[in-house]
């Protein structure tokens, strides 16, 4: 196990070290000056050159680049805004503030929608795939799966402002999407965030009930499910220590991979029910051009998203031990 | 059958096994019949395809009662089984009957270790507590002869080798001591070495439960190895049955003759060419007329008037045995003398 | 042994006949043999909600492609903003004046607010646009997925560990971000400053970005069945009689990837439409005047409450298109690979 | 909600018209004026939040920073400057002093101004307001880490060219304290130097908490609110300050105990929250958050929500600058003017109600006003293509290129795609280049930009033509980052600034400006394109919201929270 | 065997297969060690048989032989030519004489080529064109095989698993080799299917005169066809001899063992002896951790300290008659049923290990 984690570990380093060189260059791909946008109207060349020395971007790229990600791991010495603690994501061209409290400002919110969404179509999807594979054939199969093919059809846009419309504004079910954090009003972050879970849900919900399905039915056929049959064992110890055990392994990969896109930002989401995100942190900083939020932003995604990799391929294994981690 | 007087453990009255698919309906088992006797051993021969599984899934209901269509009748112990509750069958299953199935990676759960998988089946039908029924299992998996069962109880199967793996699924099945076991073919995937390791252990086994056995396989070789009593399958049917003795030394039927002198041997004469039965089995969708192994049958023109390919010969059972042909008797005795005589050799 | 009576001596002619009796009793006498593609149509010829959404997605098609001529015959373009002439057709809130959108036998599906479009052309230009975008973008994933990934799992060795590694990085990359982030450094890079981003770069852009991130998840699938397929026996035969490596991915390999393939394309492809929507929505996609479905989407979605109609036409198409192609998808994979119940 | 053909009712007629407007004069209020508590407002209660919905967050926090109208108005509560604006129940603003006693006292016909400072003004945290803060407040925007504010005051000042700030140890010596006096001398008569100091940039720094850089991220007040908790790009909380006293402050009311600020809403977002009035967003009022465009047909013909609308004329005329660096043939320009779709860009911006068709640069409202109209909009809104096309072919220009920039947003897109086929249909060639919205100013604010026109807008900095004309229209603030982004440098456009500038008469500088207002237009060196009416939607548990004439803007402190 | 260099000479044969593994840096920590040095010959025309249990690296062989595999050590000849190392380039010439049959009639066709595509295309890729052109000669394949020429254009999944295994020796001949490798050809198959097989095999041996390496764990199939026979124990051959001494005296207490247990479709009777029965206990070891010295020493009676240090040479051990080799320390005689049979069941579990 331990062995596991610190070559995964490493290889995400690696990765996000590579991802994180990559954004740099783009960023810089296009010729532009960030400092030009703080300088503002009365822009002299010794202010522009003030600028470029504060934001640390009086140097070449590589240069920089190297700047930074010595200030990710040893903290960095701003000539604008003093000393910043590792980990340093630098300041935000933008507005100057520190990009690490951003970001770990904004994440909560994502983290309560990520989870939130999670939760609801990890239930509602698994539960349906079940149904749809015990009642096989069934009417109520074939209802599981058309109204969640129908559900995958939508698009969070679409359904995101006629749920609104009809749920918030019409018939007043639902509250407003908005965002209050647990710890101040754990009923307001709740009212606030249920018509975005929902959303996401619906079409989350229906890969769910179409791979719990699929897998439950191919797991069924397993002969080792006919041997557990043949030992006496009832219908329903079969279906969920058995059939269950091994149709989980697919759905805990491709829900830890929803989860990792979803912390990386559920950018439209946010976008449609105006949530302070990540995503639209992300959205912003493009916006500003803002580099090292948007570094910050790409490699908290990134980093989401082997993050959860590496937990897949854990529990994983945890599920099916003819898997060896190492 | 020698011993008549005994009542049949299992017995097996005109099975119907039918599955509707796609392309229409599967006959797999197309009118049955058999009987195990307790403590004996029923050997099943036939090809691939023969309906030989299927046969056995239904003794143990094992079919998805949704699709498959059923008919006849199955008494275990004068139990009806066809017509039994869910329940009553799982009561049944693994306790009174078990089954050992073919391939012991795919039919052994990877996600539960050896000792749990065997001290499950124990706890269900005895009440037995955990720790219990884990001795229980270390005694079983002992008694199959694993080494060290203490140890590797705690082992998952994709950490056995195929041979211990076969000895797992037998220490399961017969862990309640059941009075009927089904090894549908436990022996085809092993090697000459391995197979005769596990064949012995079946018939040591056997003294000493007096379990009653069917024994499916398509090698005549293991048949005569372990069997008392041995039934023919060719497409869904019984073709002939007898005693082991009766259907190797002196086969009734075509089917059974081509199969003898079709298998190579060690101590045949080398330079003749083997036997064949020509052609390839039927299709159980759209299975021929008449006699279905009339196709392949190289005395089907023998019987007058093309009878093999219009009507179905019946199979006529005295003492047991039996076979199901056109040819008459004293054809048979013509026409497979010397066959017969070459395969006892 | 004593070679038993008649026929064993030509065990050659017998099986001759047995053949004719052999287990296929199909309809193909002889000539042409059943392929597995032409299997796998019956198949799904069969298969009646496949055949509706295989029509549906058709019609889809059919309207993209002729949408100019479509246009012509109606009499009507998606670039001339006719409340400009006739500011009639706009209330004083730049709502279309007339109920429901303005839908007359004019305007058929209404007219748009504030600019006064027409949407019926709109549409048609904006589901040619989007269609031909997600296509060409399909196209180029699957093109580039196929030969990375089947290279790479043919290969094997270090190919096949960098190609490996490189997937990692894109498939950690998170995506969505990465085209709202850097389509302006694709436009940036290509157009001079006074110059408008044309239309076709922007079209370009996406389709390459789109296919840059996608082909990953493409190839690392194909490179699993490759890895699989290679150890197949048919494989070794061909190695045996002397085959080229150019050979045996292509003649050997290729054909029998066709159903990951296609099954692939019918997945990537609604997930493109919706992918370029969402890019339109988020503002990096195409761009107005340019027709495209997202955009009208995104542009509904401000206006439902007071007019839903100019909503309703795009969205729902959209949801339609993309219900039948996943819908066309199950049937195909279903047909493709009969053993999958979904 | 399936059709809005029927008409939007009579509640049409009442929506205010531009050109219906009168002017608004501020005059300048006495040492009584200016003399706190403010009058209670009727019916007020202490207690409760306000909240606000908006779009962006304040770039800056820093008043030398301050230019942009939002971060002027979201800093009322906390910033106080030696004048202010002191508003009567109806919303009508005088000149009065804030921090400073009166509204100053003017010597040498406008040359040399003073100002006393107020006794019992004390910073946040409780430490007495100094002349010395009030002498670093003005020479700190000297520095060179400001770069956004306003630069009136930097360029009056006597020896303001050459002075670098105070942080090496130099004193500006211009600027003469004596005990709680401060005396300002100018280069120039500025007789409206009092109206210039009530703008945010000049409100005053203690000079011991002056962090430079940093001092952006952390004002210190000397209002009744100070910042509480500052969350960038999300929100923001104003909480009291103890320290305040209201007996010295004339101008503001101070009813909530909290103001929190709520950023990142979209206006079609914030619409439907105030539309659908429920928890905290009833005691919400917005900053700059209009009526979304796509929503103003629903929320003024309701009743019920018309209630709800604070409806205002803003000083502000929006405008396409040509770029007459580019552009530099007349007949061109004015080409650009005849064939422009107002009508159709009227509609877009949310129709009449939001916004009046402009033909001048002043605003109605702005003082000096003359109604004129040289390119015939009024008789043809939607543009005249066969005129335009007709000068364009005298000048033998037909299908010139026009660079078009615009910034990247729903209506900006739409806008775009109005103008270029209005423009193409009267033969020019257009090209539409979407700028990044971060950089939109910095890019067309450059002397040699590749744009021909682009949208800008300009609202006078105090209420006259000066800080209407001089930023925006004379030649001597042409310069990377200045705003006359049209480049205009036309002798007599300039010379006529300079004259109009010293006129200290109201009256008749007013009639100078609304001249240089035609000037210009006759050069053709803009496409006015509207001027702006504001209709603010507010919660319903908020109460006297009232619009701020002087600071264009809701009054924040006169709301107070309804029980 | 006769002087004349044979058609395939093979020394020394080994091929191990990394096993990748180690902590941080993957790295080569072991070998399977499949195969490891066999010497064996195969004159023209003449059939070897090779049988071992699963996993003794029988083919392993095969795919070294065809060059689909690289050896680790030792050295191939064909026609005394070394194709050890050979390139595809180098391989050319030979490609086309060293044909293989596959175990899998269902993998060893490709399903997406008609029957017709599946056997030209070995003609293809050596450019051959036959008399009277591709097809026909395709046609002729299929009737050589038994199969109905009219089945040219159908597909793979159209025929049963014998027909199948059919087309597949059909794809063989078609480059008219001089050697074959069949790997299991007729394991997959039904008996009554295999017979068939077997006979269209052994006719193509003897018409066409092709030398055949046949693989086979059925020792009684392998009988029936090999003119000499090798029997393979965890990647070493233990015993190779003319088909009558093998079967007739095998002197390796394995190849005694394997005979033994290879069950026989006859009824014995009653007090009549039976065959001998030797009952080995256990499974083949780990080829990456063979047993030192002898590889079978762990699984017979006869083992001894010597057995544990010193691997047995193969040889021809004394009685043998030449060409009769056996690695053993103590090869068994003739006459003597097997000195010690091992009991029929391990009741003593700890012995099974
Ligand atoms: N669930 C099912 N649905 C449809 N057809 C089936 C099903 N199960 C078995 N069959 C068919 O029934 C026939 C008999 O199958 P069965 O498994 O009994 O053969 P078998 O004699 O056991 O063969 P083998 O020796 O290969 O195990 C086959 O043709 C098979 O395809
Ligand atoms: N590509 C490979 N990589 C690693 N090990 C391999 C590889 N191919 C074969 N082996 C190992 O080499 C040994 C011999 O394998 P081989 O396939 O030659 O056996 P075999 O005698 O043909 O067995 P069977 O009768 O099961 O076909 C086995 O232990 C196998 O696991
Ligand atoms: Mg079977
Ligand atoms: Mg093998
Ligand atoms: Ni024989």
């Amino acid at each position: 196990m331990l062995r596991f984690l610190v070559r995964r570990v490493t290889g995400a380093l690696v990765i996000l070290l590579i991802i994180s060189a990559i954004t740099f260059w783009l960023f810089y791909a296009v010729p532009r000056d960030p400092a030009m946008m703080s300088c503002g109207k009365n822009c002299t060349p010794e202010n522009l050159a003030q600028i470029r020395k504060n934001l640390g971007i009086d140097h070449s790229i590589p240069v920089q680049y190297w700047y930074w990600l010595k200030g990710v791991f040893a903290g960095r010495d701003y000539a604008g805004y003093g000393y910043c603690d590792a980990p340093c994501f630098g300041y935000s061209f933008a507005n100057n503030v520190p990009v690490f409290e951003t970001i770990m400002d904004r994440l909560p919110t994502t983290l309560s929608l990520a989870f939130g969404a999670a939760a609801v179509f990890l239930v509602l999807g698994v539960g349906a795939g079940m149904l749809a594979a015990l009642k096989q054939g069934r009417f109520l199969d074939k209802f599981a799966s058309s109204a969640s093919l129908l559900g995958s059809s939508l698009q969070i846009y679409f359904v995101g402002y006629i749920a609104m419309y009809y749920f918030v504004a019409q018939l007043g079910w639902l509250d407003q999407p908005s965002w209050t954090p647990f710890s101040e009003d754990p009923v307001a972050w709740f009212s606030g965030l249920l018509l975005p879970w929902l959303v996401l849900a619906i079409i989350f919900t229906a890969n769910y009930t179409r791979m719990t399905r699929s897998q439950l039915v191919e797991q069924l056929s397993e002969d080792y499910v006919r041997t557990a049959r043949a030992k006496g064992l009832s219908r329903a110890n079969v279906f969920f220590r058995f059939a269950w055990r091994g149709a989980m392994g697919p759905i805990v990969t491709v829900f830890g991979i929803d989860l990792g896109t979803l912390i990386g930002g559920a950018i439209i989401t946010e976008q449609t029910f105006s949530l302070p995100g990540i995503g639209r942190l992300a959205v912003k900083s493009v916006d500003q051009s803002d580099l090292p939020m948007l570094l910050g932003v790409t490699l908290l995604a990134a980093g989401a998203i082997v993050f959860f990799n590496i937990i897949v391929d854990a529990v994983y294994a945890l599920i099916d031990p003819r898997i060896r981690l190492a | 059958m020698t011993s008549t007087d005994q009542q049949p453990f299992l017995s097996v009255r005109d099975l119907k096994v039918h599955f509707s698919t796609e392309d229409g309906i599967v006959k797999a088992v197309d009118g049955l019949s058999f009987d195990v006797l307790k403590g004996k051993t029923l050997g099943i021969v036939g090809e691939s395809g023969s309906g030989k599984s299927v046969t056995n899934l239904a003794v143990l209901g094992l079919h998805d009662r949704d699709r498959t269509a059923i008919e006849g009748e199955i008494l275990l112990d004068d139990k009806e089984l066809l017509t039994a509750s869910e329940k009553e069958l799982e009561r049944l299953r693994g306790n009174k009957m078990s089954m050992i199935f073919q391939d012991a990676l795919a039919s052994l759960s990877p996600y539960h270790t050896i000792g749990k998988q065997i001290a499950e089946t124990y706890r269900k039908h005895t009440g037995a507590s955990k720790s219990q029924s884990r001795v229980r299992a270390i005694e079983m998996l002992r008694r199959v002869g694993i080494p060290q069962p203490e140890v590797r109880v705690d082992d998952y199967p994709h950490q056995f080798s195929g041979g211990m793996r076969q000895r797992a699924m037998i220490a399961m099945a017969l862990v309640c001591d059941p009075e009927l076991l089904i090894a549908d073919e436990p022996t085809t995937a092993l090697d000459v070495t391995v197979q005769a390791q596990i064949m012995d252990l079946l018939k040591d086994l056997q003294q000493e439960f007096g379990t009653a056995i069917i024994f499916i396989t398509h090698d005549l070789g293991v048949i005569a190895d372990i069997a008392d009593d041995v039934l023919v399958m060719y497409g869904g049917r019984c073709v002939e049955r007898g005693t082991k003795r009766e259907v190797l030394q002196s086969p009734q039927h075509p089917y059974t003759l081509g199969l003898l002198s079709s298998m190579p041997s060690l101590d045949h004469p080398v330079d003749v060419p083997l036997n064949p039965i020509p052609g390839s089995p039927p299709s159980l969708l759209n299975p021929p007329t008449g006699c279905r192994f009339h196709p392949r049958c190289t005395f089907a023109e023998k019987v007058e008037g093309g009878l093999c390919s219009r009507e179905q010969p019946p199979l006529e059972v005295t003492n047991g045995r039996g076979s199901a042909c056109h040819l008459t008797a004293g054809q048979r005795a013509e026409y497979f003398s010397d066959l017969a005589g070459s395969a006892a050799n | 042994m004593t070679p038993p009576t008649p026929s064993a001596a030509a065990p050659l002619e017998v099986t001759d006949e047995s053949v004719e009796k052999s287990p296929t009793p199909s309809t193909s006498k002889g000539g042409e043999g059943r392929s597995p593609g032409r299997l796998a149509w019956n198949r799904f010829k069969r298969d009646r909600t496949g055949v509706i959404s295989a029509c549906t997605v058709s019609f889809f098609f059919v309207v993209a492609v002729a949408a100019p001529l479509i246009a012509k015959l109606y009499g009507k373009d998606p670039y001339t903003t006719y409340a400009s002439q006739r500011p009639e057709l706009l209330n004083p809130f730049a709502y279309p004046s007339g109920p429901n959108g303005g839908m007359s036998s004019e305007f058929w599906f209404g007219i748009e607010p504030q600019l006064g479009r027409d949407v019926f052309t709109f549409l048609l230009y904006a589901i040619r646009n989007s269609l031909g975008i997600a296509l060409a973008a399909t196209v180029l994933t699957v093109v580039l997925g196929v030969v990375i990934g089947t290279t790479a799992g043919y290969l094997g060795g270090k190919t096949d560990y960098l190609v490996g590694r490189v997937i990692d990085i894109l498939l950690s990359f998170p995506s969505t971000l990465f085209f709202i982030a850097f389509m302006p450094v694709v436009f940036g890079l290509f157009v001079a400053p006074d110059e408008e981003i044309p239309t076709w770069l922007r079209a370009t852009a996406l389709i390459i970005v789109l296919s840059a991130f996608g082909w990953a998840s493409i190839a690392r699938l194909l490179r699993g069945q490759v890895l699989g397929l290679r150890e197949r026996e048919f494989v070794e035969a061909a190695k045996v009689t002397g085959a080229s490596p150019g050979r045996i991915v292509f003649k050997e390999l290729l054909p029998n990837l066709w159903t990951p393939i296609i099954i692939q394309t019918t997945l990537m492809l609604p997930a493109y439409v919706t992918a370029e929507a969402g890019l339109a929505f988020l503002g990096v996609g195409m761009i107005d005047p340019t027709p495209d479905w997202g955009v009208m989407i995104a542009r509904g979605a401000s206006f439902y409450t007071e007019d839903l109609t100019f909503m309703l036409f795009p969205g729902l198409s959209m949801v339609i298109f993309v219900l039948a192609f996943n819908l066309l998808g199950d049937s195909v994979r279903d047909a493709l690979d009969p053993k999958s119940k979904r | 909600a399936c059709s809005s053909g029927d008409e939007g009712g009579s509640s049409q007629d009442k929506a205010p018209k531009v050109t219906g407007a009168k002017t608004v004069e501020i005059p300048v209020g006495t040492k009584a004026d200016s003399t706190g508590p403010a009058a209670e407002v009727p019916g007020a209660v202490t207690g409760g939040t306000i909240y606000s919905l908006q779009q962006f967050d304040m770039d800056h926090m820093d008043p030398a920073q301050i230019y942009v109208s939002t971060e002027a108005a979201i800093t009322v509560p906390i910033m106080r400057g030696l004048t202010g604006y002191k508003l009567d129940a109806k919303g009508n603003a005088t000149l009065v002093g804030d921090a400073a006693t009166d509204a100053g006292t003017m010597k040498d016909g406008g040359k040399t101004w003073t100002f006393t400072l107020k006794d019992g003004l004390k910073w946040e945290d409780g430490v007495e307001v100094s002349s010395a803060d009030l002498r670093h407040t003005f020479e700190r925007l000297f520095a060179t880490f400001v770069t956004e504010g306003p630069r009136y005051v930097q360029d009056f000042l006597v020896g303001g060219d050459k002075y670098k700030g105070p942080y090496e140890g130099k004193s500006l010596d211009s600027i003469e304290v004596d005990g709680k006096t401060i005396t300002f001398r100018l280069k120039e008569a500025r007789a409206d130097f009092n109206f210039t100091l009530a703008m945010r940039a000049y409100s005053l720094v203690p000079k011991k908490h002056d962090t430079k850089e940093k001092y952006d991220k952390q004002p210190i007040s000397c209002g009744p609110y100070k910042v509480d908790n500052r969350n960038i790009g999300k929100s923001m909380t104003f909480v009291r300050n103890e320290h305040w006293d209201p007996k010295t402050d004339a101008i503001r009311n101070a009813y909530p105990d909290k103001y929190i600020f709520q950023m990142g809403y979209e206006l079609v977002a914030s619409t439907d929250r105030w539309i659908a009035d429920k928890g905290t967003d009833q005691y919400a009022v917005p900053i700059f958050n209009e009526v979304a465009p796509e929503r103003i047909a629903q929320v003024l013909t309701n009743a019920d929500l018309k209630k709800r609308v604070l409806n205002a004329v803003d000083t502000v005329t929006y405008y396409w600058p040509i770029n007459m660096t580019r552009i530099k043939d007349l007949k061109v320009r004015q080409a650009i003017n005849y064939a422009w779709p107002h009508q159709q860009l009227q509609t877009i911006g949310g129709g009449a109600y939001s916004q009046e068709i402009a033909t001048t640069i002043f605003a109605p409202v702005t003082p000096g006003y003359t109604k004129f109209d040289l390119y015939g909009v009024d008789k043809k809104p939607g543009g005249d293509p066969a005129k335009a096309k007709a000068l364009l072919k005298e000048a033998g220009k037909v299908g010139q290129k026009l660079v078009i920039a615009y910034q990247q947003s729903d209506t900006a897109v739409k806008t775009a795609v109005a103008i270029k086929n209005a423009l193409e249909a009267a033969g020019f060639t257009v090209v539409n280049k979407q700028v990044d919205k971060s950089t939109f100013y910095t890019q067309i604010g450059k002397i040699d930009n590749d744009f021909d026109l682009f949208a800008a807008g300009w609202s006078p900095d105090w209420p006259n033509g000066y800080s209407q004309f001089y930023p925006c229209w004379s030649g001597k603030n042409i310069g990377d980052g200045r705003s006359n982004y049209a480049q205009l440098n036309d002798p007599s456009v300039n010379k006529a600034i300079d004259a109009a500038s010293q006129i200290a008469d109201v009256e008749e500088a007013n009639k100078a400006w609304g001249n240089i207002d035609k000037m210009i237009m006759e050069l053709a060196a803009v496409v006015p394109d509207y001027h702006k009416i504001r209709n603010y939607l507010y919660g319903s548990k908020v109460g006297n919201v009232l619009w701020d004439n002087a600071n264009t803007c809701v009054a924040l402190c006169k709301l107070y929270a309804k029980k | 065997m006769s002087s004349t260099t044979p058609l395939l000479d093979v020394s020394g044969l080994t091929k191990h297969f990394p096993i990748k593994g180690g902590f941080p840096i993957r790295r080569t920590i072991g070998a399977v060690q499949a195969v490891d040095g066999l010497d064996f010959q195969v004159a023209e025309g003449e059939s070897l048989g090779l049988v071992g249990e699963s996993g003794c690296g029988k083919s392993t062989t095969g795919r070294l032989i065809t060059r689909l595999l690289e050896p680790t050590g030792g050295r191939i000849s064909y026609r005394g030519e070394d194709i050890t190392h050979a390139g595809r380039r180098q391989l050319k010439p030979i490609r086309s004489e060293i044909q293989m049959i596959f175990q899998d009639p269902y993998a060893s066709l490709n399903p997406r080529q008609t029957v017709g595509k599946i056997i030209s295309g070995p003609m293809e890729i050596n450019d051959i064109h036959p008399a009277g052109g591709r097809e026909a000669r395709v046609r002729e394949l299929l009737e050589i095989v038994g199969l109905n020429p009219e089945h040219y254009n159908r597909f793979p999944h159209e025929f049963s698993g014998g027909q199948r295994q059919r087309i597949g020796v059909a794809r063989a001949l078609a480059l008219e080799p001089k050697l074959i490798v069949a790997d299991e050809p007729v394991s997959a198959l039904d008996v009554s299917i295999q017979a068939q097989v077997v006979n269209l095999l052994q006719k193509v041996q003897r018409d066409l005169g092709i030398a055949f390496v046949f693989i086979a764990h059925d020792l009684a199939v392998v009988r029936h066809f090999s003119q000499r026979v090798a029997v393979m124990y965890l990647g070493r051959i233990v015993e190779i001899a003319d088909r009558d001494d093998l079967y007739g005296n095998p002197r390796h207490p394995y190849t005694r063992a394997l005979l033994s247990a290879v069950p026989e479709a006859t009824v014995q009777d009653e007090g009549v002896a039976g065959r001998e029965r030797i009952r080995l206990v256990g499974d083949v070891p780990s080829p990456i951790n063979p047993p030192t010295g002898c590889r079978f020493r762990t699984r017979c009676w006869k083992a001894t300290e010597k057995c544990a240090t010193e691997a047995p040479p193969l040889v021809q051990v004394e009685g043998n008659k030449p060409g009769h080799l056996t690695a053993c320390h103590y090869p068994e005689t003739a006459d003597v049923p097997a000195t010690v049979p091992a009991p029929r069941l391990a009741k003593d579990p700890e012995t099974a290990a």
